[in-house]
C-alpha cells in the first residue's frame, strides 16, 4: 500500500471522573493507507468508540498525534478543521438515533454539502443527493421522507450517503451494522464495499462483530481496555492470533453451524471497568496463561513477524480449531 | 449523611447572598420609599429627610448595602423600617402560620392526589380515569382566590361550619382556622399530584420490570404498590418539591382572602410601605425555604431510589 | 387513539380556538361598550338586555367578559411566548454548551424560581407601576426558569444523539447546530408545555388582578373583573362569576390541549 | 375591621392612616374636642376632655386650658398633668422629632404651666382656629404623658400609653391591635371590656366577616351600589356617615399642556356631572360647591355660586370650549393614579364622562406609595387627591392653594395646580382670612378666597365621600348619634347589645 | 405428552393504525429435557409469542385471539389467574430480552430473587433470601452473599443478566423461556452464558425455549428450531437438519447472509427487499414479495406448513 492516509500516534483520552479519571483510550498507534479497511476490534467500553471520535475531533484527545494527509489534525484552527471535515466522515453505530428526526432526506444528506457551500443552487444540490440515493440503493422518491418511514438498513443507507456527500476520503464507520439484523447486515457490508472499490475510500471500521470484520477488513486492530492488544492483516490475525484476548474473543464468536462445535476458551470474569483498570497487562486477571509478571509490567507491542504485532509478554500463535 | 446536610445547608448562603444583593437594588429602584410610606401623606419634606437620616437611607448605595449584607451575616434582620417593630419577631409570629398552611396543603395534595393518580392510571381509559382526569383539570383551572372565596361563602358564612378571619389560637383553633385555606390550595395541589402520579405511574407501568414482577407471579396489586409506584414516585416527588415553592407563593393570596396571618401578607405589605428591611429578611427566609425544599426533596428522593446517591 | 383523548383533544382545540376568536373579536360582537356606565342600571342579574348583568358601575358584563377576554388571553399567550424566546434559548445554551455557561445560567433561574412568582409580580408591579406590561414581565419572568429547565434537560438529551456529533462531523457550528437540529428536536415537549403554562399564566394574571396588579381600569379583564366583583360578592356576584367561568373556561380548554399534546406526541399513544 | 394592611405606628407623631386613626383614638384623649359624634370645630361648641375649661384670648393670639384633676395615664404612668401637655406640644413642635405634624404647631411661640392644671399656649400672631388645626383628634392633637415616652424612647410606638377610655394590650403584625377597658378612665370605665381592630384590607373579607358578624363594626368600601347591597344583606346596618367627609379634588396641572388654557380646565369641568357620584353611591356623597365640602367651615354652597359659574355641568359648553382652544376632535390626556379603590373609582366615573364630550383619559395604575411620591415631584398632569382635612376651609386652603405649598417646595406641597405662581394668587387674601377674628366677616372672607380660586379652575372640586363605616346596630350601640367620622370619637360609651 | 404443545396460537395487537398480526397461527411444541430455538428477523413476532406463554403480553394493545397454549396439559389461554400466577415464576421461568430494564432498580437483586421464592414456596424471609444467593452462586455469580444485597445498577451488565437468569431458575421451573438471552453481552460473556444454560439443561432436565435472531447462538445450544418470518412460522427443523439443508427460501436467504469466520467470500448474499410494515402484510403468503421462486398462488393463499421430510416442516407453495 502506498503512504499512509490517516497516521496515529499514542493517542489517549483520559476522562475526567469524581475521584480519578477513566483511560478510556490509552495510547494507540496505527496508520490508515488511502483505499484501506483498517477494522477496530473489541468489547464493549475497550474505547473503539472514542478512538473513533478523536479522529474527527468529536472527542479532544488527551496526548497524540493525528496526521491526516500529512497534516497535523489536531493543530488545526476551528475554521481550519471545520474546512477539513469535509474529507473526513463518519457513519454512526445506531441507525435509529444518527438521523435527525425532524429532518427530511433530502435535508439529511445535503447537509455537509449545504455547510461546506458545496452546491451553487437549489437543482444542482437536488442533483447531487438524488445521485447520493442512488449510489446507496434509494430513491428520488425517498427525498421528502423522514427518517421514521425507514427500516434499519435504509436508514444505515441514507447515514452513508450523507457521509459521502462531500467526498471523503475516509470514513470513520463507528458499528455501522450492529444494530442491523444479519440479512440487512449483509446489504450495508455489500455497498461500503462496492463503494471503496468505487472510490477508493479508506475506511476505519469499528465493530465487535468478528465475522464481520473478517469479511470487510483488510487490517485488523484488537483492543482492550484502552490499550492495543494486537494488529495485523486479517488473514495472519484470524489465522493465528498471538495475544490470549484475541484468541478468546475468536473463540467465544459463535459460528452458524452446528456441525463443527469449536472448543471456546470461556474466559472467567467480567470485562474490568476502565475507571480501575488492573496493573500491568490489563488483561492479567482473565487471562490463562497468565504470569506474575503481567501483573507488573505492561506489555509492549511487538512485532511477531510480518509486521503482525501483539502486546503479551508470552504471546504466541495459536491457530484456532474448529 | 449529616455531612451532606450540613454541606447542603451551607450552599444556602451563596444563594441567599445572591437574593439579598438582588432584592436589595430591586427594592431601591422602585420609586417610592420608606419615609413617605412611614410618615404618611402629610410629612414635610423636612420630616421626611429626617427619617431617612435615621434609617440611614442618605448614606451611598454602595455603603448601605455594605452594611446590609454584614448585618444579614449575622443573621441580624433589624428592625421594621415601618413601625419600628423587630424584624424576628413579625416573622416568627408569621412563619408558623405560612408553614402549617404549606404543609397542611401538601398533605391535601398528597393524600388525595396520589391514591387517585394511582387509581386511573391503573384504570386507563376507564370511567375513574376520566373522573379523575376531569377533576384534575378542574381543580387546576380554578383560580385560588376565587375558589377561596366561594368555600368562604358556603362554609363560613352559609353553614358557619369554619371561621373566616385570621390563624386562631391554640392549636384545636389554629387547626379549624386552617381547613378552609387549607383545602383552597391542597386542592390544586392534589390536581397537580393526581396529574404528576397518573403519567408517571403510566410510564413505569409500561417499563420491562413491572413485566418481571408479573411474569414472577406477583399479584398486580402488589405489582403496582410495590414495585411501580415506588418508581413512580420518584418524579412524582421532585415535581411536588417545586410546586410546595409555588404553593408557598400561593399563601399570598390565600392568606389576603382568608385574612390570616403569614409570611404572604407580611411581604405584600411591607412592599407596598417601602419597609425594606421586612421586605429582605423575608425573601431570605423564603430562599433557605428554597433550598429546605430542595433538600427535602433530594433526601426522600435518595430514600427512594437507590441509584441517586447524595454526594 | 382511543376516544376520550380524541373527544377532549376537539373540545380543548375548539374551546380554545373559539375563546380566542372571542376575545379577538369582541369590539364586534360585544352587545355594549364595556366602559359605557349606568348607574340606574347597576348591580343587576341577568336580563334580556344584559344576558350576564351589569357591574357596579351598571358596565355590561357580557361585553366586559368578551373585552375582558383580550387582556387576560393576551397576557396568558404572550407572557409565556416572551419567557420561551428567553428560556427556550437560555436553556438550551446551557445544556449544549455545559461548563460555565450552564453553571451561571442555571444559578441564575434558580435564584429566579426562589422568588415567590407573586411577589415578583408585587415588586415588577411597584417598580413600573401595575399594568399589562408589568403582569407579562412578571408572569414571564417566572415562567422563564421552567423553560430554561425544561430546555435545558431536553437539550442535554439531543446532546448526545449521534445526529448532533454527525453534524458537528459536517463541518456545522455549534450555533447553527443549535438552531437547526436542537431546537427542532425538543421542541415538541416545549410546545406542550408551552400550552400548559399558557393555562398558568392566566391563573397567574387572575391572581396578579386580584392584588391589584394587572391590566388596569377601566380596561376589563378576567382577573380584574373578579377582584372589583369580589368587594360586592354577595350583592352582585355576576361579573366574578362571569369572569371566574370564563377563566376556568379557558385554563382548561389550554390544559386540554396541553394534555391532547402531549399524548400526540408521545410515540406509544399517538401514532 | 378596618381597610389598612397594618398600622404604622401608635405613637400619635407618627400615626398616619385611616386605620391608625381609629385605635388611636380609643387609646389617647386630646384636650378639647368636637361634640360625640360631630364635626363642629366651632370654639363654643367643643367639648372638654382633658381640659375642663378653656379660654382664648379676644386678640386670638393665646389659648389657656384648665385640667381636669385626677385624670390617669395608663399602665401607672400618673396623673395628667400639665407638663405633660407641655411637653406634647414641644415633641410635635422639635423638627427632630420627626413628626408629620409639626407645621401645626409652628405658630406656637411658648407653652406656659403656671400650675400643675393649667396651660397657656401663645402664638406668633392670631389665630382664631390654631386649636382646630393642631389639638384635634386625628391631627397631631393627642396628648401623651412625658415619662413614658422618655422612658419607652423607640419601643413607645409598639407600646403606646395613653390616657383614653381604652388601653393598649397587645398588637399582631399586620393582623390586629387588642385594646382592653381603661378602669381608671375618667369617664368611668367604659362598657366594653375589649376592642379589637382587625387589619382586613381585602373588601371581600371585611364585608362577608361583617356580614357574617365575625365583627361589629367595618370601614366601608367605595364601590358602587356596595352599601346597599349590605344592607340588604344584613338589615341590622348601620351606616356611620362621617359629615362632612373628606375633600377631594381633582387638581390640574397648569404647568403642563393643554392644562394650562383656561377654556380646556373649564371644559373639563363643565363636562363633569356630580349627580352621577349620587346615583352611584346614593347619600352618602354630596355634592362639593367650593373648594371645601358643605359643612365645612367657611365652606361655599350651590346659593352662593355667582351667575356665570364656570364649574357647571354642561357638555355641550364644553365641546365648545374644546373647540375654541383647538381641539376640535378631542384630545387625549395622560394621568397616573393609586391602585386605592376610592381614588381609582373617582377617576374611573371622570374618565367616563370626559370620554363623552372626546376628552380621552389615559389611566395608568401606580402602587400607593409611588402614586404619593411621584405627585409630590410634580410628576402627574391631573392629580386625584382626597384627604381628610379638618373640616375647615383655611385647612384645604392652606394645603391646596397656597403659593407656599406648590410642589417641590419644602413645605407641605400639596399644591398640585400651581396656583399661585399660574393663574393667580390669593396668599394675602387668605392670610387675612386667616387672623380675621370676627367670624362673619372671616366667612365672607373665606368665600370670597375661594369664589377668585377657582374662577381659574386650577382645580375641579369633588363630591365629598362621606367617612364611611357601619356598625350591626342588633349587637353594638355606639352611645350618640354618629355624624362625625369614626376616628374622631371615642368608644367610651358605647355598649354591647344583647344578641 | 410434551411439556409444551403451542397449538395455532395468534396474537394481534390492536393498534391506531389497524390490527398488526405479530404472531399468526404459530404451532410447535417441547418436550421435557429439550430446547428449541426460536429464530427470525426483527420483529417478526419472537417477544411476543414468547410472552404468551405466560400471558404476559401487554394488552392493551395485545391479544391472543385464538389457538392454545397446553403447558403440562393446561391451557395458559383460558387459565384463571390465580392459577396462572401459580405457575409463572414457579413452572416457567422467562429470561429477558434486556437485563438493564427487567429489574426493578430500586429493590436489591436479593429480594427480587427471593419474592418469587417467598410467593412460590412460602419460605421464611430468611430461606428465601438463602435460595437466592444459592441462586446466584449457580449462576456463577462470585460473592453472591455481597451481590445479593447489591442494587441493579451496581453490577454490570454481564452480572445483571446472570441475576435475571437466575431469577427464572430460582423455583426450579420446568419450562425456562430465553428471549435473547445473550444480545447485550459481550462475546466472551456471551460463552459464559451459554455454558451456564447448557450446564443447567443437563443438571436439571429443564426444557428450554431460546430466542435469538443469532444463528451462531442456535447452532451451539438447541435441538430444534423454528424460524419465523413476519409472524408466522415458515419452518421448523432439528438444528443440524436446518443448517444442512434449509427448505424456506426465507431460511436460505437468512443462512446465506450470515458471514463467516473461517472463509472471506467477496460479496455476503442478501435477501432483497425489507420486511413489510406491520400493519400492511401481503395476500398470501408474507414472503412473496422477496421470494425468488413466487409463484401465483403464493398471492392468493397462505401456505400450509407442510411435512418436508427428514423431520423438517415448511410453509412454502413451491415446496408442495
Ligand atoms: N464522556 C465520558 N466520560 C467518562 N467516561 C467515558 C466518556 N465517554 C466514554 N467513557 C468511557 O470510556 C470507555 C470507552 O468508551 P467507548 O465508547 O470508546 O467504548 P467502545 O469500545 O466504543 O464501547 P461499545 O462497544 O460499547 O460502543 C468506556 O468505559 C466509557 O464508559
Ligand atoms: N406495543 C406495540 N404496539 C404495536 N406494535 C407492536 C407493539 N409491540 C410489538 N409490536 C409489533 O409486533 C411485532 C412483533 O414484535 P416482537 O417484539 O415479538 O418481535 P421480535 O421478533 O421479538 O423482535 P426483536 O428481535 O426486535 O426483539 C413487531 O412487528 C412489532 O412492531
Ligand atoms: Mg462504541
Ligand atoms: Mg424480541
Amino acid at each position: 500500500m502506498n503512504a499512509p492516509l490517516l497516521s496515529v500516534r499514542g493517542l489517549a483520552k483520559h476522562f475526567p471522573i469524581k475521584g480519578g479519571q477513566v483511560k478510556a483510550v490509552d495510547g494507540v498507534s496505527f496508520e490508515v493507507a488511502a483505499g484501506e479497511t483498517v477494522a477496530l476490534v473489541g468489547e464493549s467500553g475497550c474505547g473503539k468508540s472514542t478512538t473513533g471520535r478523536m479522529l474527527l475531533r468529536l472527542t479532544e484527545p488527551s496526548a497524540g498525534t493525528i496526521s491526516f494527509d500529512g497534516v497535523d489534525l489536531l493543530g488545526l484552527g476551528r475554521t481550519d478543521l471545520r474546512r477539513r471535515r469535509r474529507e473526513l466522515q463518519i457513519v454512526f453505530q445506531d441507525p435509529y438515533s444518527s438521523l435527525s428526526p425532524r429532518n427530511r432526506v433530502e435535508d439529511i444528506i445535503a447537509e455537509p454539502l449545504d455547510v461546506h457551500g458545496l452546491c451553487a443552487s437549489r437543482e444542482q444540490r437536488r442533483d447531487r443527493v438524488i445521485e447520493l440515493l442512488r449510489l446507496v440503493g434509494l430513491d428520488a422518491i425517498h427525498l421528502r421522507r423522514h427518517p421514521f418511514e425507514f427500516s434499519g438498513g435504509q436508514r444505515q443507507r441514507i447515514a452513508i450517503a450523507r457521509a459521502l456527500a462531500p467526498q471523503p476520503r475516509l470514513i470513520v464507520a463507528d458499528e455501522p451494522v450492529s444494530a442491523l439484523d444479519v440479512s440487512v447486515q449483509a446489504q450495508v457490508v455489500n455497498l461500503m464495499q462496492d463503494l471503496q472499490e468505487k472510490f477508493g475510500l479508506a475506511y476505519v471500521f469499528i465493530s465487535h462483530d468478528l465475522a464481520v470484520v473478517r469479511h470487510i477488513a483488510h487490517r485488523v486492530a484488537v483492543m482492550y481496555l484502552g490499550r492495543l492488544v494486537e494488529m495485523g492483516s486479517t488473514e495472519t490475525l484470524f489465522a493465528a492470533p498471538h495475544h490470549p484476548y484475541t484468541q478468546a474473543l475468536l473463540s467465544a464468536a459463535p459460528v452458524a453451524d452446528p456441525e463443527r462445535r469449536r472448543t471456546r476458551i470461556v474466559l472467567s470474569g467480567d470485562v474490568p471497568s476502565p475507571a480501575n483498570a488492573p496493573s500491568g497487562c490489563h488483561f492479567h486477571p482473565r487471562c490463562p496463561v497468565a504470569q506474575a509478571v503481567c501483573r507488573e509490567s505492561v506489555p509492549e507491542l511487538r512485532d511477531m513477524g510480518n509486521g503482525h504485532m501483539a502486546a503479551c509478554h508470552f504471546g504466541k500463535p495459536f491457530p484456532i480449531s474448529v | 449523611m449529616i455531612g451532606y446536610i450540613l454541606r447542603r445547608l451551607l450552599e444556602v448562603i451563596p444563594t441567599v447572598l445572591l437574593v439579598l444583593t438582588l432584592v436589595f437594588f430591586a427594592l431601591r429602584i422602585m420609586p417610592g420609599d420608606p419615609a413617605i410610606a412611614a410618615l404618611g401623606e402629610f410629612a414635610t419634606p423636612d420630616a421626611i429627610a429626617r427619617f431617612r437620616e435615621k434609617l440611614g437611607l442618605n448614606q451611598p448605595l454602595y455603603m448601605q448595602y455594605f452594611g446590609f449584607i454584614a448585618q444579614s451575616l449575622t443573621a441580624d434582620f433589624g428592625t421594621s423600617m415601618n413601625n419600628g417593630a423587630p424584624i424576628g419577631d413579625l416573622l416568627g409570629q408569621a412563619l408558623p402560620y405560612t408553614i402549617s398552611l404549606a404543609l397542611a396543603a401538601t398533605s391535601i395534595g398528597i393524600v388525595i392526589g396520589l391514591p387517585l393518580g394511582a387509581m386511573t392510571a391503573v384504570h386507563r381509559d376507564g370511567k375513574l380515569d376520566a373522573f379523575g382526569r376531569l377533576f384534575a383539570l378542574i381543580g387546576f383551572s380554578l383560580p385560588d382566590f376565587y375558589f377561596g372565596i366561594l368555600l368562604l361563602l358556603v362554609f363560613s358564612l352559609h353553614l358557619d361550619w369554619f371561621p373566616m378571619l385570621g390563624g386562631g389560637k391554640g392549636f384545636f383553633d389554629q387547626l379549624h382556622h386552617l381547613v378552609l385555606p387549607a383545602i383552597t390550595l391542597g386542592l390544586v395541589m392534589a390536581a397537580f399530584t393526581m396529574r404528576l402520579t397518573r403519567s408517571s405511574l403510566l410510564e413505569v407501568l409500561k417499563r420491562d420490570y413491572v413485566r418481571t414482577a408479573r411474569g414472577k407471579g406477583v399479584a398486580e396489586r402488589w405489582v403496582i404498590f410495590k414495585h411501580a409506584l415506588r418508581n413512580a414516585l420518584i418524579p412524582v416527588t421532585t415535581g411536588m418539591g417545586i410546586y410546595l415553592l409555588t404553593t408557598l407563593s400561593g399563601t399570598i393570596t390565600v392568606e389576603l382572602v382568608f385574612s390570616r396571618p403569614g409570611l404572604g401578607t407580611l411581604l405584600i405589605g411591607g412592599v407596598s410601605a417601602r419597609d425594606y428591611t421586612l421586605v429582605q429578611a423575608g425573601l431570605v427566609v423564603f430562599a433557605f425555604f428554597v433550598v429546605v425544599v430542595n433538600l427535602l426533596t433530594d433526601l426522600l428522593c435518595a430514600a427512594i431510589d437507590p441509584r441517586i446517591t447524595l454526594r | 387513539m382511543n376516544v376520550p383523548i380524541n373527544k377532549l383533544t376537539m373540545i380543548g382545540t375548539g374551546l380554545s380556538a373559539l375563546l380566542i376568536l372571542l376575545a379577538a373579536f369582541s369590539p364586534w360582537l360585544a352587545p355594549l361598550d364595556p366602559l359605557d356606565q349606568s348607574f340606574i342600571a347597576a348591580n343587576q342579574g341577568p336580563t334580556a338586555e344584559h344576558w350576564f348583568g351589569t357591574d357596579s358601575f351598571g358596565r355590561d358584563v357580557l361585553s366586559r367578559v368578551l373585552f375582558g377576554g383580550r387582556i387576560s388571553l393576551a397576557i396568558g399567550i404572550l407572557a409565556p411566548v416572551l419567557s420561551a424566546l428567553a428560556g427556550v434559548w437560555a436553556g438550551m445554551l446551557a445544556g449544549y454548551l455545559g461548563g460555565w455557561t450552564d453553571r451561571v445560567l442555571s444559578r441564575a433561574s434558580d435564584l429566579l424560581m426562589s422568588f415567590p412568582t407573586l411577589l415578583l409580580g408585587v415588586m415588577i408591579a411597584a417598580a413600573l407601576g401595575p399594568s399589562f406590561q408589568s403582569a407579562v414581565i412578571a408572569i414571564a419572568v417566572a415562567l422563564f426558569p421552567r423553560f430554561v429547565r425544561l430546555s435545558r434537560s431536553a437539550t442535554q438529551v439531543v446532546r448526545r444523539e449521534p445526529f448532533i456529533d454527525a453534524s458537528i462531523a459536517a463541518g456545522r457550528g455549534h450555533l447553527s447546530i443549535m438552531l437547526h437540529h436542537v431546537l427542532p428536536n425538543i421542541a415538541g415537549p416545549l410546545v406542550v408545555a408551552l400550552s400548559l403554562w399558557i393555562a398558568t399564566a392566566i391563573r397567574l394574571e387572575a391572581a396578579l388582578s386580584f392584588l391589584g396588579l394587572g391590566a388596569q381600569p377601566p380596561t376589563p379583564s378576567w382577573g380584574n373583573m373578579i377582584r372589583d366583583g369580589m368587594s360586592d360578592l354577595v350583592g352582585d356576584p355576576w361579573p366574578a362569576a362571569f369572569a371566574g367561568a370564563a377563566i376556568t373556561l379557558a385554563v382548561l380548554a389550554f390544559n386540554m390541549v396541553g394534555d391532547a399534546l402531549r399524548d400526540l406526541l408521545d410515540p406509544e399513544t399517538a401514532a | 375591621g378596618v381597610s389598612q394592611r397594618d398600622i404604622g405606628s401608635m405613637d400619635p407623631a407618627f400615626g398616619i392612616g385611616n386605620g391608625d386613626e381609629f385605635p388611636m383614638r380609643q387609646i389617647y384623649s386630646v384636650l378639647v374636642g368636637p361634640k360625640n359624634g360631630t364635626s363642629d370645630l366651632t370654639f363654643a361648641n367643643l367639648q372638654g376632655e382633658l381640659a375642663e375649661k378653656w379660654e382664648m384670648a379676644p386678640d386670638a393670639r393665646s389659648v389657656t386650658f384648665y385640667l381636669r384633676k385626677g385624670v390617669q395615664w395608663h399602665r401607672g404612668y400618673g396623673e395628667v398633668t400639665s407638663d405633660d401637655v407641655a411637653f406634647t406640644i414641644a415633641r410635635m413642635r422639635d423638627p427632630k422629632t420627626g413628626t408629620a405634624y409639626s407645621s401645626n404647631f409652628q405658630e406656637i411661640v411658648s407653652v406656659e404651666t403656671p400650675d400643675r392644671y393649667t396651660v397657656k399656649i401663645n402664638l406668633s400672631k392670631p389665630n382664631p382656629f390654631f386649636y382646630a388645626f393642631a389639638l384635634m383628634p386625628r391631627f397631631g392633637g393627642y396628648i401623651q404623658p412625658r415619662k413614658a415616652v422618655e422612658e419607652l424612647g423607640e419601643k413607645f410606638r409598639q407600646n403606646p400609653v395613653g390616657s383614653g377610655p381604652f388601653a393598649f394590650s397587645a398588637y399582631e403584625s399586620k393582623q390586629k391591635v387588642i385594646l382592653k377597658a381603661f378602669e381608671q378612665y375618667w369617664e368611668g370605665k367604659p362598657r366594653i371590656d375589649q376592642l379589637e381592630v382587625l387589619f382586613l384590607p381585602e373588601t371581600a373579607a371585611r364585608t362577608l366577616a361583617f356580614v357574617k358578624g365575625d365583627v361589629d363594626m367595618i370601614e366601608g368600601a367605595t364601590v358602587p351600589g356596595w352599601q346597599a347591597s349590605l344592607k340588604k344583606q344584613k338589615p341590622t346596618t348601620v351606616f356611620d356617615a362621617g359629615r362632612p367627609g373628606g375633600t377631594w379634588a381633582l387638581h390640574f396641572n397648569m404647568t403642563r399642556k393643554p392644562l394650562d388654557d383656561i377654556r380646556v380646565r373649564e371644559a373639563i369641568a363643565r363636562a363633569i356631572d356630580q349627580n352621577a357620584w349620587v346615583a352611584a353611591f346614593g347619600d352618602f356623597v354630596t355634592p362639593t360647591y367650593g373648594v371645601s365640602p358643605v359643612g365645612y367651615y367657611g365652606a361655599l354652597d350651590k346659593a352662593d355660586l355667582p351667575a356665570d359659574w364656570p364649574l357647571l355641568y354642561d357638555p355641550a359648553k364644553s365641546k365648545k370650549l374644546l373647540a375654541e382652544a383647538g381641539f376640535p376632535n378631542g384630545l387625549t390626556i395622560e394621568v397616573f393614579i393609586t391602585e386605592r379603590e376610592e381614588y381609582k373609582t373617582n377617576l374611573l366615573i371622570i374618565q367616563e364622562q370626559l370620554r363623552k364630550v372626546g376628552i380621552q383619559i389615559n389611566m395608568r395604575v401606580v402602587d400607593h406609595t409611588s402614586y404619593h411620591n411621584d405627585i409630590r415631584r410634580d410628576l402627574n398632569t391631573m392629580v386625584v387627591y382626597g384627604s381628610g382635612q379638618p373640616p375647615l376651609t383655611q385647612a384645604v386652603l392652606n394645603a391646596f392653594y397656597k403659593s407656599s405649598a406648590i410642589v417641590g417646595k419644602p413645605t407641605r406641597n400639596m399644591n398640585f395646580s400651581h396656583y399661585g405662581d399660574l393663574a393667580g394668587n390669593s396668599d394675602s387674601l387668605l392670610e387675612q382670612a386667616n387672623q380675621e377674628i370676627d367670624d362673619t366677616k372671616r366667612i365672607a372672607l373665606l368665600k370670597q378666597v375661594q369664589i377668585e380660586i377657582l374662577r381659574q379652575i386650577p382645580a375641579y372640586p369633588l363630591p365629598s365621600a362621606a367617612g364611611s363605616w357601619m356598625h350591626d346596630g342588633k349587637t353594638l350601640e355606639i352611645g350618640f348619634p354618629v355624624k362625625a367620622y369614626m376616628g374622631t370619637f371615642t368608644l367610651a360609651k358605647a355598649s354591647r347589645l344583647a344578641p | 405428552m410434551s411439556l409444551l404443545e403451542v397449538t395455532d396460537l395468534a396474537v394481534h395487537l390492536f393498534t391506531n393504525r389497524g390490527v398488526v398480526r405479530a404472531v399468526d397461527g404459530v404451532s410447535f411444541s417441547l418436550d421435557a429435557g429439550r430446547s428449541l430455538g426460536i429464530v427470525g428477523e426483527s420483529g417478526c413476532g419472537k417477544t411476543m409469542t414468547a410472552l404468551s406463554l405466560m400471558r404476559l403480553i401487554p394488552e392493551p394493545p395485545a391479544r391472543i385471539v385464538s389457538g392454545s397454549i397446553r403447558f403440562d396439559g393446561e391451557d395458559v389461554v383460558t387459565m384463571s389467574s390465580p392459577r396462572l400466577r401459580a405457575l409463572r415464576g414457579n413452572q416457567i421461568g422467562m429470561i429477558y430480552q434486556d437485563p438493564m430494564t427487567s429489574l426493578n432498580p430500586v429493590f436489591t437483586v436479593g429480594e427480587q430473587i427471593a419474592e418469587a421464592v417467598r410467593l412460590h414456596r412460602h419460605d421464611t424471609r430468611n430461606a428465601a433470601w438463602a435460595r437466592a444467593v444459592e441462586v446466584l452462586r449457580l449462576v456463577g455469580i462470585p460473592d453472591p452473599d455481597r451481590v445479593a444485597s447489591a442494587y441493579p445498577h451496581q453490577l454490570s451488565g454481564g452480572m445483571r443478566q446472570r441475576v435475571v437468569i437466575g431469577m427464572a431458575l430460582a423455583c426450579d421451573p420446568k419450562l425456562l423461556v430465553a428471549d435473547e438471552p445473550t444480545t447485550a453481552l459481550d462475546v466472551t460473556i456471551q460463552a459464559q452464558i451459554l455454558e451456564l444454560l447448557r450446564r443447567l439443561q443437563g443438571e436439571l432436565g429443564t426444557g428450554i425455549i431460546l430466542i435469538t435472531h443469532d444463528l451462531g447462538v442456535i447452532a451451539d445450544l438447541v435441538d430444534d428450531v423454528v424460524v419465523m418470518y413476519a409472524g408466522k412460522l415458515v419452518e421448523h427443523a432439528p438444528v443440524r437438519r436446518l443448517f444442512a439443508a434449509p427448505r424456506h427460501p426465507y431460511t436460505q436467504g437468512l443462512l446465506r447472509s450470515v458471514p463467516s469466520l473461517e472463509t472471506r467470500e467477496h460479496r455476503l448474499l442478501t435477501i432483497d427487499g425489507t420486511v413489510p410494515p406491520a400493519h400492511a402484510m401481503p395476500n398470501g403468503c408474507r414472503f412473496n414479495p422477496r421470494c425468488a421462486l413466487v409463484r401465483d398462488i403464493c398471492h392468493e393463499q397462505e401456505p400450509p406448513l407442510v411435512d418436508a421430510g427428514g423431520g423438517t416442516q415448511v410453509a412454502c407453495w413451491a415446496l408442495t
